[in-house]
């Protein structure tokens, strides 16, 4: 298969991300959304690593992998520090910051 | 043979990216998103990533959705009826925006007057994407964020340690004191029982 | 030297905010701002007043793609305005001492950066780095005057706010607009340097438009009549040691800001706005005396009478004579050692008169304070420019040169001088003569009261009896910034002549 | 030790007086403050005299000494210098205050005895010493302006002196202000002469005058006019008198001194000092001359009018002081400066006989209210007698010879200055009546309760409460108000010894200039003036005459007053009632203080509430404040709606924003 399908599924994976993003109002699913955007991200990198011939992109892969981790684990915090607080676990409710 | 996989991996993924945003229950989500990460997984050895694949499915598939199973275990699922109802606007809204985006990502991958994009890729080098390759790259080129990166997971740890503790808050403070942050906060010893990191790590006994 | 100057300030006060405790962060403070006043002392005996040329430079490249320099040096136009940022700071914060303060980190660090800010506007040579300074020193004045200010502080931090952003960002365009300007007009690259700037002569038309810009800027900030809306409201609000810096200090980057940028570099404009700015001055003479004795907030008596004074400086500078720019840097220095005094002297007051500030719940407050009343009486009289006071030098100096250029001007100013015996002496005869009012409780001065005034009243005696002191160094570089404006005012006035 | 030197320490020990009174002002016990204040003047008058030595040895040619000891503001042609200018004008002048100075700051340690205000009345009173001798050697216009000032700062604190008081306050402020308005005549005048001379300094700018100005020509008038405006306001010539007689609020020591026997006369000093000026601008010294002339009168009228006793002496300094600007305007440096010293004599004395009289009264100052105190007070009544017929110029007191002196200078220009002359005669019948009233009122018929309370039980009246005499409020004995202690009257050796030798003074002061005998006077002065230009050459026979008129329009004048008030005391309200328009108009003071409220205060007062109430509202707060927060706030509304706080909203906006940027990005390749 030539990269283009590949590339082709990846932004297809980002989309579906970005309106899973849009569309969930439970914080657990809008961060697997982001999940998902990032893993479609990591299969452009990939791609392109193989479209080169080059590492570099695989390397990029993996810290992107490594930040996804991170942020993983923050917002998980965030979410269990709010269910601790009996805060509603939905992102349409926390809107104290709005002007 | 390759074009076969690739299809069922692509097919894979794409199911449960879709599965993630449409399933109610977030358990499900976990598990879709679980069955497109190793979809992907799939998709990264046809891309002779080998050592990518493998992290994958150990770090990603495994390690972090186990995370997620387990928050959302705590968590509970009476959150998610408050997720059901995202409303007609926001739907619609959302799905526009993504049909947008493929659209523009589809322009900006064909338009882009890339030739490889039409091939195979590069030519195959022997030990391209092996545990090998990768660990040369990250212990030479890419020392520094390899070294970044791994801090950041540390402050991550940390990070959601201070989350996630039992007692204490930003906004509770020291009873009767005015709530207060600031830089000095950091580097001033505070009294027992209200957090501190020495206690989440045990080594200092609160006496309850 | 004065990198160190500069940011020592800034840089105790962190020291002392990241200490914490209840004492260390204001004592840290003050000693800061008591080594910046040690420096500056330091540069006064050793400065060398000949020649127009900037010592102590130093000159690196900061963003070179804009052509934005880190330069900033010493002349004698900001060689005494330094010296009074240090003094008056230092003194605020030991007033400040005396007081305890919530999150007193916080307190003392704004402070810290205020005084690093202002001290770096002065010593800015170049127009980016100055605008920096005059932003990032607006930026803790806001947050003191919001968390720390009294009875109506959001609305008064609010046109704080307005006022001295729109100023700003209008004088961010004139300044973005004077460089490419004047790149493109010389062909040099982008340089932000006022050297630069003033050998790249720009037209008329163009510098007229910018000169507007600049002077609106420089007008809100002293402030003058009719941009002077956000002061009564905010002197109000902020706590008296903010005020006294605010007014006796703040006020001034905007006379110096004409003084040091707006003649040199835009000459022409300089001369075709003169009448206009002229008439600015004395509308704030006029109206801020008026205003000051027709108010019976005594704190707004001496906002007014700000007003009125820095009317005097702008006709001073836009005299656009040696003599009148000489008086203005003069009565810069003389009003902020005057002013910064009759601020704390109100709070004084205020305490023995049962927390009011208005004159008419006041009155005999000099029957137990008699060392008070003759510490307040010395400074109204040396606010009213009276002969002998080093104001009366400045005001001389300015209505001379006035006299010398537009004697109309002059003469129509002199009225101000009057005024302002009429409002300091109400503003003294009611709250410390006559009858006591019914909350007043006369007490004297306390010691640590006098610590902080008795300083302020030595260097109003050294510039009464000195004040060849500044003129002497300033002389060469005022007539070096004047000049080109004054040679290009000086053909028109032959022409007008004849 | 030089002569510039001993005027050097003439200014200095003044003001070592007042600071250090003022920083040991409460650790000083009984009266030493007041005789640290005595004493520190008492040096300054030695040093003084010891000027006048060393003058004296100076060949009369180098007679104009000056001494630099630093430079004020020496910057882009400025020169002012702190210069002092030693010269037979000056040293008269130092010796003149200080000496008079000494003898009231006697006067005073005991009249203020037991005023809780004590150190800070000899603070002050040394500071105005210190002032006006800082005035008068002055050698460069801006230490002039400084002194003049100075004197003018020193009359507010004193007059406001017992601070409680609102009539006081405003008295001072009053005069204050005027006193201001006279500075800013005087520097807008040094400005008018600076423009040509182009130096501050008084002997350079005297010496460029004539070379740098045509005689006559406007600068010059100009400025000699607004020195004029500045000499007015301090010497209480009309328009600018109305703060005088209001000053008399201040304790009685402080009206001998401030309001009579110095300060007031720096006006004539001025115009004597400026005379190289004023010979250029003839126009300015016959203005001088035409108020002066109309002020002696006028004043005069309303001290006829008059029923405040420190008020009609008040009104005679305001008149007296008319002769002198009149005298000097009109080329009488001499003559003028005579009259100035031996008014300073006999007014101080006046003073500080009323003080005596006025304490004995238990503060009150009504000349309705005295009567009969001849036998209570003997040593007042007769310091008083011997200060009013020098005022009314009988031969041989002093004031005689120096009024004469003046007017016969007048006659002797001729022409027009036949007009002054007359008024000078009239004024002086004018002076004879209301001094005379005043002191028949006070001093004979039958004594009032007040004085037998004396003559009686041999002690002073005590009023029952303290009360303001000028409106009857009731007052305490606390500092800012006159201590308990202050009835006094004529009883202190202190206060005998002073009123004894400037009742001496005033009965033989003319002898340094009696006319065709000693000319010690015209010699001494003789370095200063000589270059002056407006000459005077009145015969012999002019001279006689004016003596003999003098002589006989005095004595009348005594006689008219003893008529109208002592034999026929039922002829005075008589007269009143007849010419009704007119006593209304001298009781009034000729509307003088209602002009310039009309004129000056109600105007700067209806601006002052159009600015506070309509303009700043309207324009300020409505316009600019209200048309910016409109703006920034509809703005802030439209941003602020964005800013929900929905965090999928953000992120669409910024999917949105993200999309935008690569559209761009696309749509450029």
């Amino acid at each position: 298969m030539t990269i283009g399908w590949y590339l082709a599924v990846s932004a297809l994976i980002f989309a579906i991300g970005a309106g899973g993003v849009l569309v969930r109002r439970n914080p657990l699913v809008v961060l697997l959304c982001l999940e998902l955007m990032l893993n479609a991200a990591n299969l452009a990198l990939i791609g392109f690593a193989r479209m080169w011939g080059n590492g570099d992109g695989q390397v990029f892969a993996l810290i992107v992998m490594v930040v996804a981790a991170c942020e993983v684990t923050v917002g998980l915090g965030l979410i269990v520090a709010m269910h601790r607080r009996r805060l509603p676990i939905d992102v349409d409710e926390m809107r104290e910051l709005q002007g | 043979m390759s074009t076969v996989i690739f299809f069922i991996a692509a097919i894979g993924a794409i199911t449960g990216a879709i599965g993630v945003i449409v399933l109610q229950d977030p358990f499900y989500s976990v598990l879709a998103l679980v069955g497109h990460l190793i979809s992907l997984a799939a998709l990264f050895l046809l891309l002779r990533a080998e050592f990518v694949a493998a992290a994958q499915v150990v770090v990603y598939a495994g390690a972090v959705m186990v995370l997620y199973v387990f928050v959302v275990s705590y968590v509970g699922r009476e959150a998610a009826p408050l997720g059901q109802n995202p409303g007609r606007g926001a739907t619609l809204g959302a799905f526009a925006c993504g049909i947008a985006l493929v659209i523009e990502l589809f322009i900006a991958v064909l338009g882009s007057g890339l030739q490889a994009i039409g091939s195979d890729g590069a030519p195959y080098v022997a030990g391209f994407g092996t545990p090998e390759a990768i660990g040369k790259l990250l212990l030479t080129r890419f020392l520094a964020p390899f070294e970044i990166a791994s801090y950041l997971l540390l402050v991550a740890a940390v990070g959601a340690v201070t989350l996630a503790r039992r007692r204490g808050g930003l906004d509770e403070g020291i009873e009767g004191a005015p709530p207060t942050i600031s830089v000095a906060d950091l580097l001033r010893p505070r009294p027992l029982g209200t957090g501190t990191m020495a206690e989440a790590g045990g080594r200092v006994e609160v006496e309850q | 030297m004065l990198s160190l100057l500069i940011w020592l300030p800034a840089a105790t006060a962190l020291v002392g905010a990241i200490a914490g405790g209840r004492r260390t962060p204001g004592v840290l403070a003050l000693l800061g701002s008591l080594g910046a006043l040690g420096m500056a002392i330091a540069l006064i005996a050793g400065f060398n007043g000949h020649g127009d040329q900037l010592t102590h430079v130093i000159d690196v490249v900061w963003i070179r793609s804009l052509g934005v320099h880190y330069k900033i040096g010493l002349d004698g136009l900001n060689l005494f305005l330094v010296a009074l940022t240090t003094f008056v700071f230092s003194l605020s914060l030991l007033a400040a001492n005396r007081r305890d303060w919530e999150r007193p980190e916080t307190f003392y660090l704004l402070l810290g950066v205020a005084q690093s800010a202002v001290l770096g506007a002065f010593l800015a040579q170049d127009l980016a780095l100055f605008i920096g300074f005059f932003d990032l020193m607006l930026i803790p004045f806001y947050l003191l005057t919001g968390i720390y200010g009294g009875a109506g502080r959001v609305v008064a931090t609010t046109k704080l706010v307005i006022y001295t952003m729109v100023g700003s960002l209008l004088m961010l365009a004139g300044a973005v607009a004077l460089a490419v300007l004047a790149s493109q007009h010389s062909g040099q690259p982008l340089n932000f340097t006022y050297s630069a700037l003033r050998a790249a002569r720009l037209g008329g038309p163009t510098q007229d438009w910018i000169f507007l810009l600049f002077a609106a800027a420089f007008l809100v900030k002293m402030p003058a009549f009719p941009l002077h809306g956000w002061m009564p409201d905010g002197y109000r609000a902020m706590p008296v040691e903010v005020l006294a810096i605010f007014s006796g200090v703040l006020s001034k980057v905007g006379a110096y800001g004409f003084l040091a940028i707006v003649l040199p570099i835009m000459p022409q404009a300089s001369v075709h706005f003169q009448t206009l700015m002229l008439l600015i001055g004395l509308a704030s003479i006029l109206y801020g005396s008026a205003m000051a004795f027709t108010q019976t907030n005594a704190r707004l008596i001496v906002g007014y009478s700000s007003v009125a004074q820095l009317g005097f400086i702008t006709m001073g500078i836009f005299a656009l004579a040696p003599q009148g720019a000489q008086g203005a840097v003069l009565q810069m220095v003389n009003h902020g050692i005057v002013v910064a005094p009759l601020f704390m002297i109100v709070a004084l007051l205020s305490a023995r008169a049962g927390g009011s500030e208005d004159i008419r719940d006041m009155g005999g407050i000099a029957m137990r304070a008699p060392v008070l009343a003759t510490v307040f009486l010395i400074v109204a009289f040396a606010a009213l420019a009276m002969p002998g006071s080093g104001n009366f030098v400045g005001e001389v100096l300015i209505l001379l040169g006035l006299f010398k250029t537009k004697m109309v001007f002059s003469i129509v100013a002199f009225t101000g001088v009057l005024m302002a015996s009429v409002y300091m002496l109400r503003v003294f005869i009611r709250t410390m003569h006559n009858r006591a009012g019914p909350e007043v409780a006369s007490r004297e001065l306390s010691w640590r009261d006098a610590l902080v005034l008795v300083p302020f009243l030595g260097v109003i005696a050294l510039f009464a009896i000195y004040p060849q002191l500044e003129l002497s160094r300033a002389q060469s570089s005022v007539t070096s910034s004047i000049s080109a404006a004054a040679s290009s005012a000086a053909p028109a006035r032959a022409v007008a002549d004849r | 030790m030089s002569a510039t030197t001993a005027a050097w320490l003439v200014l200095a020990a003044p003001l070592a007086g007042t600071i250090a009174i003022g920083a040991l002002f409460n650790r000083l016990p009984g009266r030493s403050a007041g005789w640290i204040g005595t004493g520190s003047i008492a040096v300054s008058f030695v040093f003084a005299l010891i000027t006048l030595y060393k003058l004296q040895q100076q060949a009369p040619a180098h007679r104009e000494l000056t001494s630099t000891l630093w430079t004020i503001a020496g910057t882009v042609g400025v020169d002012a210098r702190a210069t002092i200018l030693v010269d037979p004008l000056s040293v008269l002048m130092i010796c003149v205050v200080a000496g008079v100075s000494m003898l009231i700051h006697l006067y005073s340690i005991s009249y203020l005895q037991g005023d809780r205000g004590y150190s800070r009345f000899f603070a002050y009173l040394n500071f105005f010493v210190f002032s006006m001798l800082l005035l008068v050697l002055a050698g460069n216009f801006l230490l002039l302006i400084v002194g003049w000032a100075f004197v003018g700062a020193a009359s507010y604190m004193l007059i406001s002196f017992w601070y409680r008081r609102t009539t006081a306050t405003s008295a001072g402020m009053k005069a204050f202000v005027i006193n201001v308005l006279g500075d800013i005549g005087l520097v807008l005048g040094t400005f008018f002469i600076f423009r040509h001379t182009h130096t501050f300094d008084l002997l350079a700018s005297f010496h460029a005058a004539p070379h740098v100005f045509a005689s006559g020509s406007g600068d010059v008038t100009a400025g000699c006019l607004l020195l004029l405006v500045g000499a007015f306001a301090k010497s209480a010539q009309i328009p600018l008198h109305t703060w005088l007689p209001d000053a008399m609020e201040g304790p009685t020591p402080v009206s001998a001194l401030i309001h009579a026997a110095t300060m007031v006369t720096a006006g004539v000093y001025l115009i004597a000092r400026m005379h190289p000026l004023f010979q250029l601008a003839p126009a300015a010294g016959d203005v001088g001359a035409i108020i002066g002339a109309l002020t002696l009168l006028i004043a005069g009228t309303i001290g006829l009018a008059a029923t405040d006793l420190k008020r009609v002496i008040a009104y005679s300094t305001m008149s007296q002081i008319g002769y002198m600007i009149m005298g000097v305007s009109i080329g009488a440096y001499t003559a003028g400066l005579f009259h100035l010293m031996t008014h300073a004599f006999f007014k101080a004395l006046l003073f500080m006989a009323a003080g005596s009289l006025i304490s004995a009264m238990g503060g009150s100052q009504s000349l309705d209210r005295m009567s009969g105190w001849r036998r209570a007070l003997p040593f007042t009544f007769a310091a008083f007698v011997i200060g009013g017929l020098a005022l009314t110029g009988v031969p041989p007191f002093s004031g005689f010879f120096s009024k004469d002196s003046i007017l016969l200078f007048a006659a002797g220009r001729g022409g027009w200055h036949w007009a002054l002359y007359v008024a000078g005669y009239l004024g002086a019948f004018l002076t004879g009546l209301y001094t005379f009233r005043m002191i028949f009122r006070a001093f004979l018929g039958d004594p009032c309760p007040e004085a037998l309370e004396l003559i009686d039980h041999g002690h002073l009246f005590h009023p029952p409460a303290p009360t303001n005499p000028a409106n009857g409020e009731i007052e305490d004995t606390d500092v800012g108000f006159p201590g308990p202690d202050h009835v006094i009257a004529e009883r202190a050796l202190p206060m005998r010894v002073a009123m004894s030798v400037l009742a001496l003074l005033a009965t033989v002061g003319g002898i340094v200039a009696i006319p065709n005998t000693t000319r010690w006077l015209d010699h001494f002065l003789a370095p200063t003036f000589a270059d002056s230009t407006l000459l005077s050459h009145p015969s012999n026979g002019l001279l006689y005459f004016g003596l003999a008129l003098g002589t006989v329009v005095s004595l009348v004048s005594i006689a008219t007053a003893y008529f109208v008030w002592v034999a026929r005391p039922a002829l005075a309200p008589a007269i009143a009632a007849r010419a009704r328009p007119l006593t209304t108009l001298f009781e009034n003071k000729w509307y003088f203080d209602e002009l310039i409220d009309a004129v000056v205060v109600r105007p700067g007062a209806w601006f002052g509430r159009f600015a506070q109430n309509t303009f700043e509202r309207v324009i300020v707060n409505g316009v600019l404040i209200g048309g910016t927060t409109g703006l920034v706030r509809a703005g802030s509304a439209l941003v602020r709606g964005t800013q929900s706080g929905m965090l999928r909203l953000y992120a669409g906006m910024m999917l949105v924003g993200i999309a935008g940027v690569g559209l761009y990005f696309l749509l450029q390749s």
